[in-house]
């Protein structure tokens, strides 16, 4: 007998089947949601109805083993209903209030970070870095581990002037969308291509690999049926090696990662906007990059310090200017700083309005 | 990897409060050989300071173009159970809802097909499964499809669309973004399963302009919910919150982008000029009670988000300012076709939509698509005279 | 005897021959000003010296008659001391109080305009046009001459919110600087250069006339000795005709005028701003262009009508937002005014703020 | 044009309050034929809507490269007065100051060797010339420097520099700009007079940030006065303002870019947090008898500033917050020459100062003339991480 063969676009699963009940009578009829402690949203629909979410801090690589063991939690105290959310973390829905304090002492119990709500520092988005990409310039997962252990306090307590939202990409083509964040990691590339003449050919399109170049700093070698990198104008972005295995970037000395900051997403208050560089370089340091956890929480505590209540990084360092930004964090500011790429010349300052 | 390799700081990223990846690896390596390759390949790549991976080969499932990245290491002889290392993208349901019985259906699987490793989720929505062998893909596949689930997006073609918790649990929500996002996701299986565009073309959904789904700055496409009329205000919510000790003026009403509400502190009133209100969503966060989003709703579609490479990273640009959302989104539909078609026919090879408007000019992508133009779609107007004029304009002259 | 030649380099004279003893005595130590009435400025010195400056409207282009009559008012009013303003106003600096009122009804029976100072609308910047240049897409003199008979009284009265600059340039080398202006009127042309391949290769450098085009749409048409135009890329800037009288771009039907609004210069408040488009096309209609003086008024009614005290037209454009100036001149909105040159995506809107 | 030609349009252009150009025309038409052939020229095109010049040739005076601008008419049949009509820059007096004997030096010569009308003045600051002969312009240049006059730039040097009125007659000048315009202007007369650089380059200077000679947004290189320390206030005056009937809080302090300034209405009084102060002249523009600048004074120095043509018009940057300017001004003309040095090394034919920033980078700039880089130079750092890593930046690897 054929093997039966999968059916094909039949698409995911209808996320009605897994409603629990509560969401299904309450749906689109919410009233109003309170945050009861850090980690515990409270929901209350205009039927009166209340629903607890019980945010759960997740590595995000996990095991089966691990979704199994949340599943059993999720059989016990929420009928079997959970979500994720996007940013990975776990939550527990729990309907019927008794099932709270025992969720949350299980919990606690097991080890669970209960947090990442309100005024909080939530998960750090994240990729694959060395667990599965052929392009990483650091470690994702590594890094990851390190600053949160670090900032612990700030995902299981709401005492930040507004959230923080941290990401990290392993390189520049951003998997984990830094480009947004209040704090973002990056890992970044610091020296040219290595052609492998012998190979490019045949592994790559070289009109696609030309192409690839932001800077056009590869041009066609037609001599070695291959191309030629311009080292005065790579700015080792990595997308011709994303393009073309005969182009090995990765570096292990000089590789590293790069922090931006001041980036949001949401519309309140502030339009979204782009983070910016803060730190051109530190050095990947494994198991724990500590160059790099020092310069998050450093970011992060003058913020706290400093910040009026309310006020995002980004919204935060546009109040002080950026000269102050620089002042007080006591990170130097360096050419690397001024954008020459092509929409730097909106970002020069066309006023003799600054602070000294 | 036969006799045990040690891995020192792989052992160190266990300590800490926070709950460590390494431990889950180790789960997953004590019962399958690849995994326990992965834990001894982590470790060189922390002495190295290089990862040990090559380019992906194309692998996948029958019948489809993506859903699959292959994987291979270089160091095949001395981890031969990541030799091949292939992950499967499997579409999330809307807003990442699940039983227990669903997930517990695809750990059946991957402990059976795979590493036992995952990513819950992928940066873009899907649930990852990492990592196994080529042979394993089709029948994993075959298993996944038989208790209903299907792959996401990879490669050329539209990937997994996502959305926020919407209407499912949030109070804000515009619009069913749950239900939007599952039917486009349905509509338009062809687009994600078999990668045929200039490049990727990632959509998410979310309910309100708060955007708890990042859609602005990670979807060429984002639909952001929003309202026509005024908000809501229930004033004696407003005098609760003010009594319950929340500062009104400093932490609400100062923050308004157009200072469209004030607070008189006499009356605890607040007030509103509904005209100069941006729906920022600033008061109604800080007092869901007293104020509540319009009546008139819908969503504002944007275009062009993405991340840095090539061109720069660009959050979305408003394109349709109000599109009412209900089903079967037929305005939405015909829109999104009008997009894919003027983009595959003017997109160079691995060139996103926001870098083709970018280079086209977005005039000619508005004609092009046929919309209209308005200011809701810049900051501000050009400030350069290099206008592009075209025939229709000298129609009189003639 | 051969003639003397004219000795090189000699530079201007040295202003400190032109100070009027008052300056020279005050010079940077004035202390303080007042406008007294509109064009009449009071600069009180640390020593309690008064220097009254009448400033007066002049059309720029003058002839040494006009420059002689203006000679005599300042020798009978003013000991022969008078300057220039850099918007082309003449100043008499009075250090005698007693002649102000006999210089202010001199120049009233004569017809010259007093004003310019304060918030009001100060002379009009501009540049040749037909009267001098090869490159105009309209001319200059005229339409000032019609704009400031139509806005008279702006000069003459402080009673707008804040100053407003105008200025024209006659074609996008905007000689009248007008990029950065409260209201800009600039010549624009609107079809391709016409070719004249006979002749290009003979009065044009073929490499310079290609790097003059901004969108990169002339070639080299080898062929012919000459170039083509991509008229699909051509934005009619005249930069090929300005460098190559083979390339002629007037064009009487087509040329004509756009209008751009809420630029700035000064770091007062705000920091300096470009102008931005708010009218594509307007035709040439000598000699008054009545569409351009009623387009240019309509702005300033509905400014002055809407705008709070002490906000330039392009603050208050930035407090109502672009949405609201459109509506409120009755303006249409088109894709013309969104920008597709190179700095285009900072000004496209990325958050769902805007209003209705 | 020997028969008087009809100008009804040039009439109707003498009608109305504001002063006529066309009346101007006249007067010099009745003393000379170039003039009233500029009239007929001037009707011809208004009825045309075409201007009737042709490209110039290269004409000037000996030992100069620049300061005439060559201007032929392409109807010299009909207008034979303007076959040549070539114009004349002299460079004006620091601030345009002048005494009566002066201008009428010049009204001789030009009613003798030209046309009789003139620009007071040029856009760019010069005194402008309208027309005359090719054979006049030796004679004209002759006379004019007999009496003390010289020419003004043109053609792809350093144009005639230009300043504010400045203490001779502001209290708001930082420092002696009319001294400084006139000492450089000095300073670079050759640069002035033979065109040798990639394009034009103009310096413009500002006593204080209000800029009235606009040279953030019209000079290349733009001077502009600032202080170091905190503004000055005068309480008393403060208080005689109030009185005065000044809406302090709503026209002052309001308007403060940063909040630096506020007011108290109850003492009278303004309270500045001076950090804070981004001198941007407002609170002092107000109230000048109250609030005054600072002691310690200098100029900031921006670069780039220029019209559309070709990258887009630009408005100056910073790259010198502050700098003292005294006599003789040394440190600013060092930086002068290693600035022009570097952009005649790299600059290609046409190619402005800021573009040649943007096209190589601002940091390229910096360490190509040797200036550190500060926060001050931008409004924001870079949001793309496209770094261009030097080889000093991996000694420590080495
Ligand atoms: C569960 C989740 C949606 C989902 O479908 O998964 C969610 C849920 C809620 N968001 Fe969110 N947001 C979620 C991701 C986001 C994101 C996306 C992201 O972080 O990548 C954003 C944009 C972040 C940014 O701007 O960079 C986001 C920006 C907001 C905001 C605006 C925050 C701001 O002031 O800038 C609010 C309003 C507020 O909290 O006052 C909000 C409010 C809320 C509310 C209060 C909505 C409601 O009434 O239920 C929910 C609880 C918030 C809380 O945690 O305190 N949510 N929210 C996401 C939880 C992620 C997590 O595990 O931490
Ligand atoms: C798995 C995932 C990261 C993760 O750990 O979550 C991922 C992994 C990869 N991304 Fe990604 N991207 C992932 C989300 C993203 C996102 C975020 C998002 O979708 O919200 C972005 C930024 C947003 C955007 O699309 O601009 C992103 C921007 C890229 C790019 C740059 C695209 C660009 O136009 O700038 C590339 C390069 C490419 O496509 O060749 C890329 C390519 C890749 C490749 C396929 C590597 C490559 O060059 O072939 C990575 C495979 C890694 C591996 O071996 O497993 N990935 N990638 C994410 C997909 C999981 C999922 O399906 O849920
Ligand atoms: C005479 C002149 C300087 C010169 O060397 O010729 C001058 C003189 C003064 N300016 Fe100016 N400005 C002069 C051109 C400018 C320019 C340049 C321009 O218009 O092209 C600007 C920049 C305009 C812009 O931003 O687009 C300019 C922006 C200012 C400002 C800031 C205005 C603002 O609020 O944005 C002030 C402060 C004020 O008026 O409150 C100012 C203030 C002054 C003061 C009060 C300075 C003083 O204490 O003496 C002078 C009288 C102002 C008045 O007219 O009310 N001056 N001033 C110029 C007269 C031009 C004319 O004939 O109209
Ligand atoms: C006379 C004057 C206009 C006026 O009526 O005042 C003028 C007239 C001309 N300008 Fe200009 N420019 C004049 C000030 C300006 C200014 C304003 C300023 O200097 O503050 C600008 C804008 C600022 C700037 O430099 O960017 C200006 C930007 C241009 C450009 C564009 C340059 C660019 O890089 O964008 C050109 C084109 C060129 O150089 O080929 C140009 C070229 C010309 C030419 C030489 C035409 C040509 O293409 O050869 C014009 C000669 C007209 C004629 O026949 O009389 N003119 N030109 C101004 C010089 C008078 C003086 O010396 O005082
Ligand atoms: S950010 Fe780069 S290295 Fe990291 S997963 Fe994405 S493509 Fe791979
Ligand atoms: S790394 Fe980037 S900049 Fe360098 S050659 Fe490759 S694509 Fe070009
Ligand atoms: S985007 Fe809006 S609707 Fe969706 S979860 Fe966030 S707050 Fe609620
Ligand atoms: S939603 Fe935002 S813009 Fe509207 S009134 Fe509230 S705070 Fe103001
Ligand atoms: S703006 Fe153009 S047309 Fe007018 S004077 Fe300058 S170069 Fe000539
Ligand atoms: S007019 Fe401008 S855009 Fe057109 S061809 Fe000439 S230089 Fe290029
Ligand atoms: S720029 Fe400053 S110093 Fe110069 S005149 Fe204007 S206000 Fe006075
Ligand atoms: S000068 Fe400007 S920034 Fe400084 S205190 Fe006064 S108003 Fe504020």
């Amino acid at each position: 007998m054929a093997k039966v063969m999968g059916q094909t676009d039949i698409g995911p699963p209808d996320f009605r089947k897994f409603l629990p009940p509560i969401v299904k009578e309450n749906y689109g009829k919410w009233q109003y949601h309170e945050i009861v402690k850090p980690g515990v949203l409270k929901h209350v629909g205009e039927s009166g109805d209340e629903l607890y979410s019980v945010r759960v801090g997740s590595p995000r690589l996990v095991s089966i083993d691990w979704i199994r063991a949340i599943c059993e939690i999720a059989d016990r105290y929420c009928d079997g209903y959970l979500r994720f959310t996007s940013r990975h973390n776990v939550e527990f829905l729990v309907s019927n209030k008794d099932n709270l304090e025992p969720l949350l002492a299980e919990l606690k119990e097991k080890g669970y970070p209960v947090g990442g709500t309100g005024n909080s520092m939530s998960n750090i988005v994240h990729t694959q870095g060395w667990i599965h990409c052929h392009t990483p310039a650091t470690d994702a997962s590594g890094i990851v581990k390190a600053v949160m252990d670090d900032l612990y306090e700030h995902f299981t307590g709401m005492d930040l002037p507004a959230k923080l939202r941290v990401a990290l990409a392993c390189c520049l083509n951003m998997c984990g969308a830094v480009h947004c964040s209040d704090i973002a990691i990056l890992g970044v590339h610091r020296t040219p291509p290595r052609i492998d003449h012998e190979n490019l050919a045949k592994t790559c399109e070289i009109p696609n690999v030309i192409a690839a170049c932001p800077t056009a700093a590869i041009r066609p070698d037609p001599k070695n049926k291959s191309v030629k990198v311009n080292e005065e104008r790579c700015m080792y972005c990595g997308n011709c090696y994303t393009m073309c295995p005969s182009m090995e970037i990765l570096d292990p000395v000089n590789d590293g990662v790069a922090i931006l900051v001041g980036g949001k997403v949401s519309n309140a208050r502030t339009a979204p906007s782009f983070s910016r560089l803060a730190i051109p370089f530190l050095p990947n340091n494994p198991p724990r990059w500590p160059e790099v956890v020092e310069a998050v929480r450093n970011i992060v505590e003058v913020w706290i310090k400093d910040a009026r209540k309310g006020e995002r990084v980004g919204e935060w360092i546009e109040r002080i200017g950026w000269e102050n930004f620089f002042k007080k964090t006591g990170i130097p500011f360096t050419d690397k700083h001024i954008d020459d790429f092509i929409f730097s010349v909106p970002t020069f300052r066309t006023t003799t309005q600054f602070r000294w | 990897m036969s006799e045990k390799r040690k891995t020192p700081m792989m052992d160190e990223l266990e300590k800490g409060p926070w709950p460590s990846f390494v431990t889950e690896i180790k789960k997953a390596a004590a019962k399958n050989e690849s995994a326990a390759d992965l834990l001894g390949l982590m470790e060189r790549s922390y002495e190295d300071k290089v990862g040990h991976w090559k380019h992906g080969g194309i692998v996948g499932v029958r019948g489809y173009g993506g859903g699959v990245i292959g994987r291979y290491t270089n160091l095949p002889e001395e981890f031969p159970g990541v030799t091949e290392f292939h992950t499967i993208r499997v579409n999330q349901p809307s807003g990442w809802f699940y039983t227990t019985d669903a997930l517990r259906s695809i750990c059946d699987i991957w402990e059976k097909r795979g590493s036992g490793l995952t990513n819950l989720h992928g940066s873009t929505g899907d649930m990852i499964l990492l990592g196994t062998q080529t042979e394993q893909l089709q029948p994993c596949f075959d298993e996944l499809s038989s208790q209903g689930w299907d792959l996401g997006g990879s490669g050329s073609d539209l990937r997994t669309p996502s959305t926020c918790v919407g209407p499912a649990r949030c109070e804000f929500a515009c619009f069913d973004n749950l239900d939007l996002c599952h039917d486009i996701t349905n509509t338009y299986q062809d687009e994600i399963h078999r990668p045929m565009w200039p490049y990727k073309f990632k959509i998410k959904i979310a309910g309100c302009p708060n955007d708890c789904v990042a859609s602005i700055a990670r979807s060429d496409l984002s639909i952001i919910g929003t309202w026509r009329d005024n908000l809501i205000i229930n004033q004696e919510e407003v005098k609760n919150y003010a009594n319950a000790g929340l500062n009104i003026r400093d932490e609400v009403t100062d923050f308004c982008p157009t200072k469209a509400i004030t607070y008189d502190a006499e009356k605890q009133e607040l007030n509103l000029k509904g005209e100069d209100c941006v729906r920022c969503m600033h008061c109604i966060n800080k007092m869901p009670k007293a104020v509540k989003i319009g009546k008139e709703r819908g969503a504002s579609i944007l275009i062009g988000g993405k991340a840095t490479i090539v061109q720069s990273a660009f959050l979305s640009w408003v394109i349709v300012p109000f599109m009412k959302m209900e089903p079967p989104y037929q305005e939405l539909k015909d829109l999104l076709d009008r997009i894919w078609e003027w983009w595959d026919e003017h997109g160079k090879m691995r060139e996103r939509i926001g870098e083709l408007i970018y280079r086209k000019g977005m005039g000619e992508f508005l004609r092009g698509v046929g919309l209209p133009p308005v200011p809701q779609m810049v900051y501000q107007p050009r400030a350069n005279p290099y206008i592009f004029w075209q025939p229709e304009d000298f129609e009189e002259n003639k």
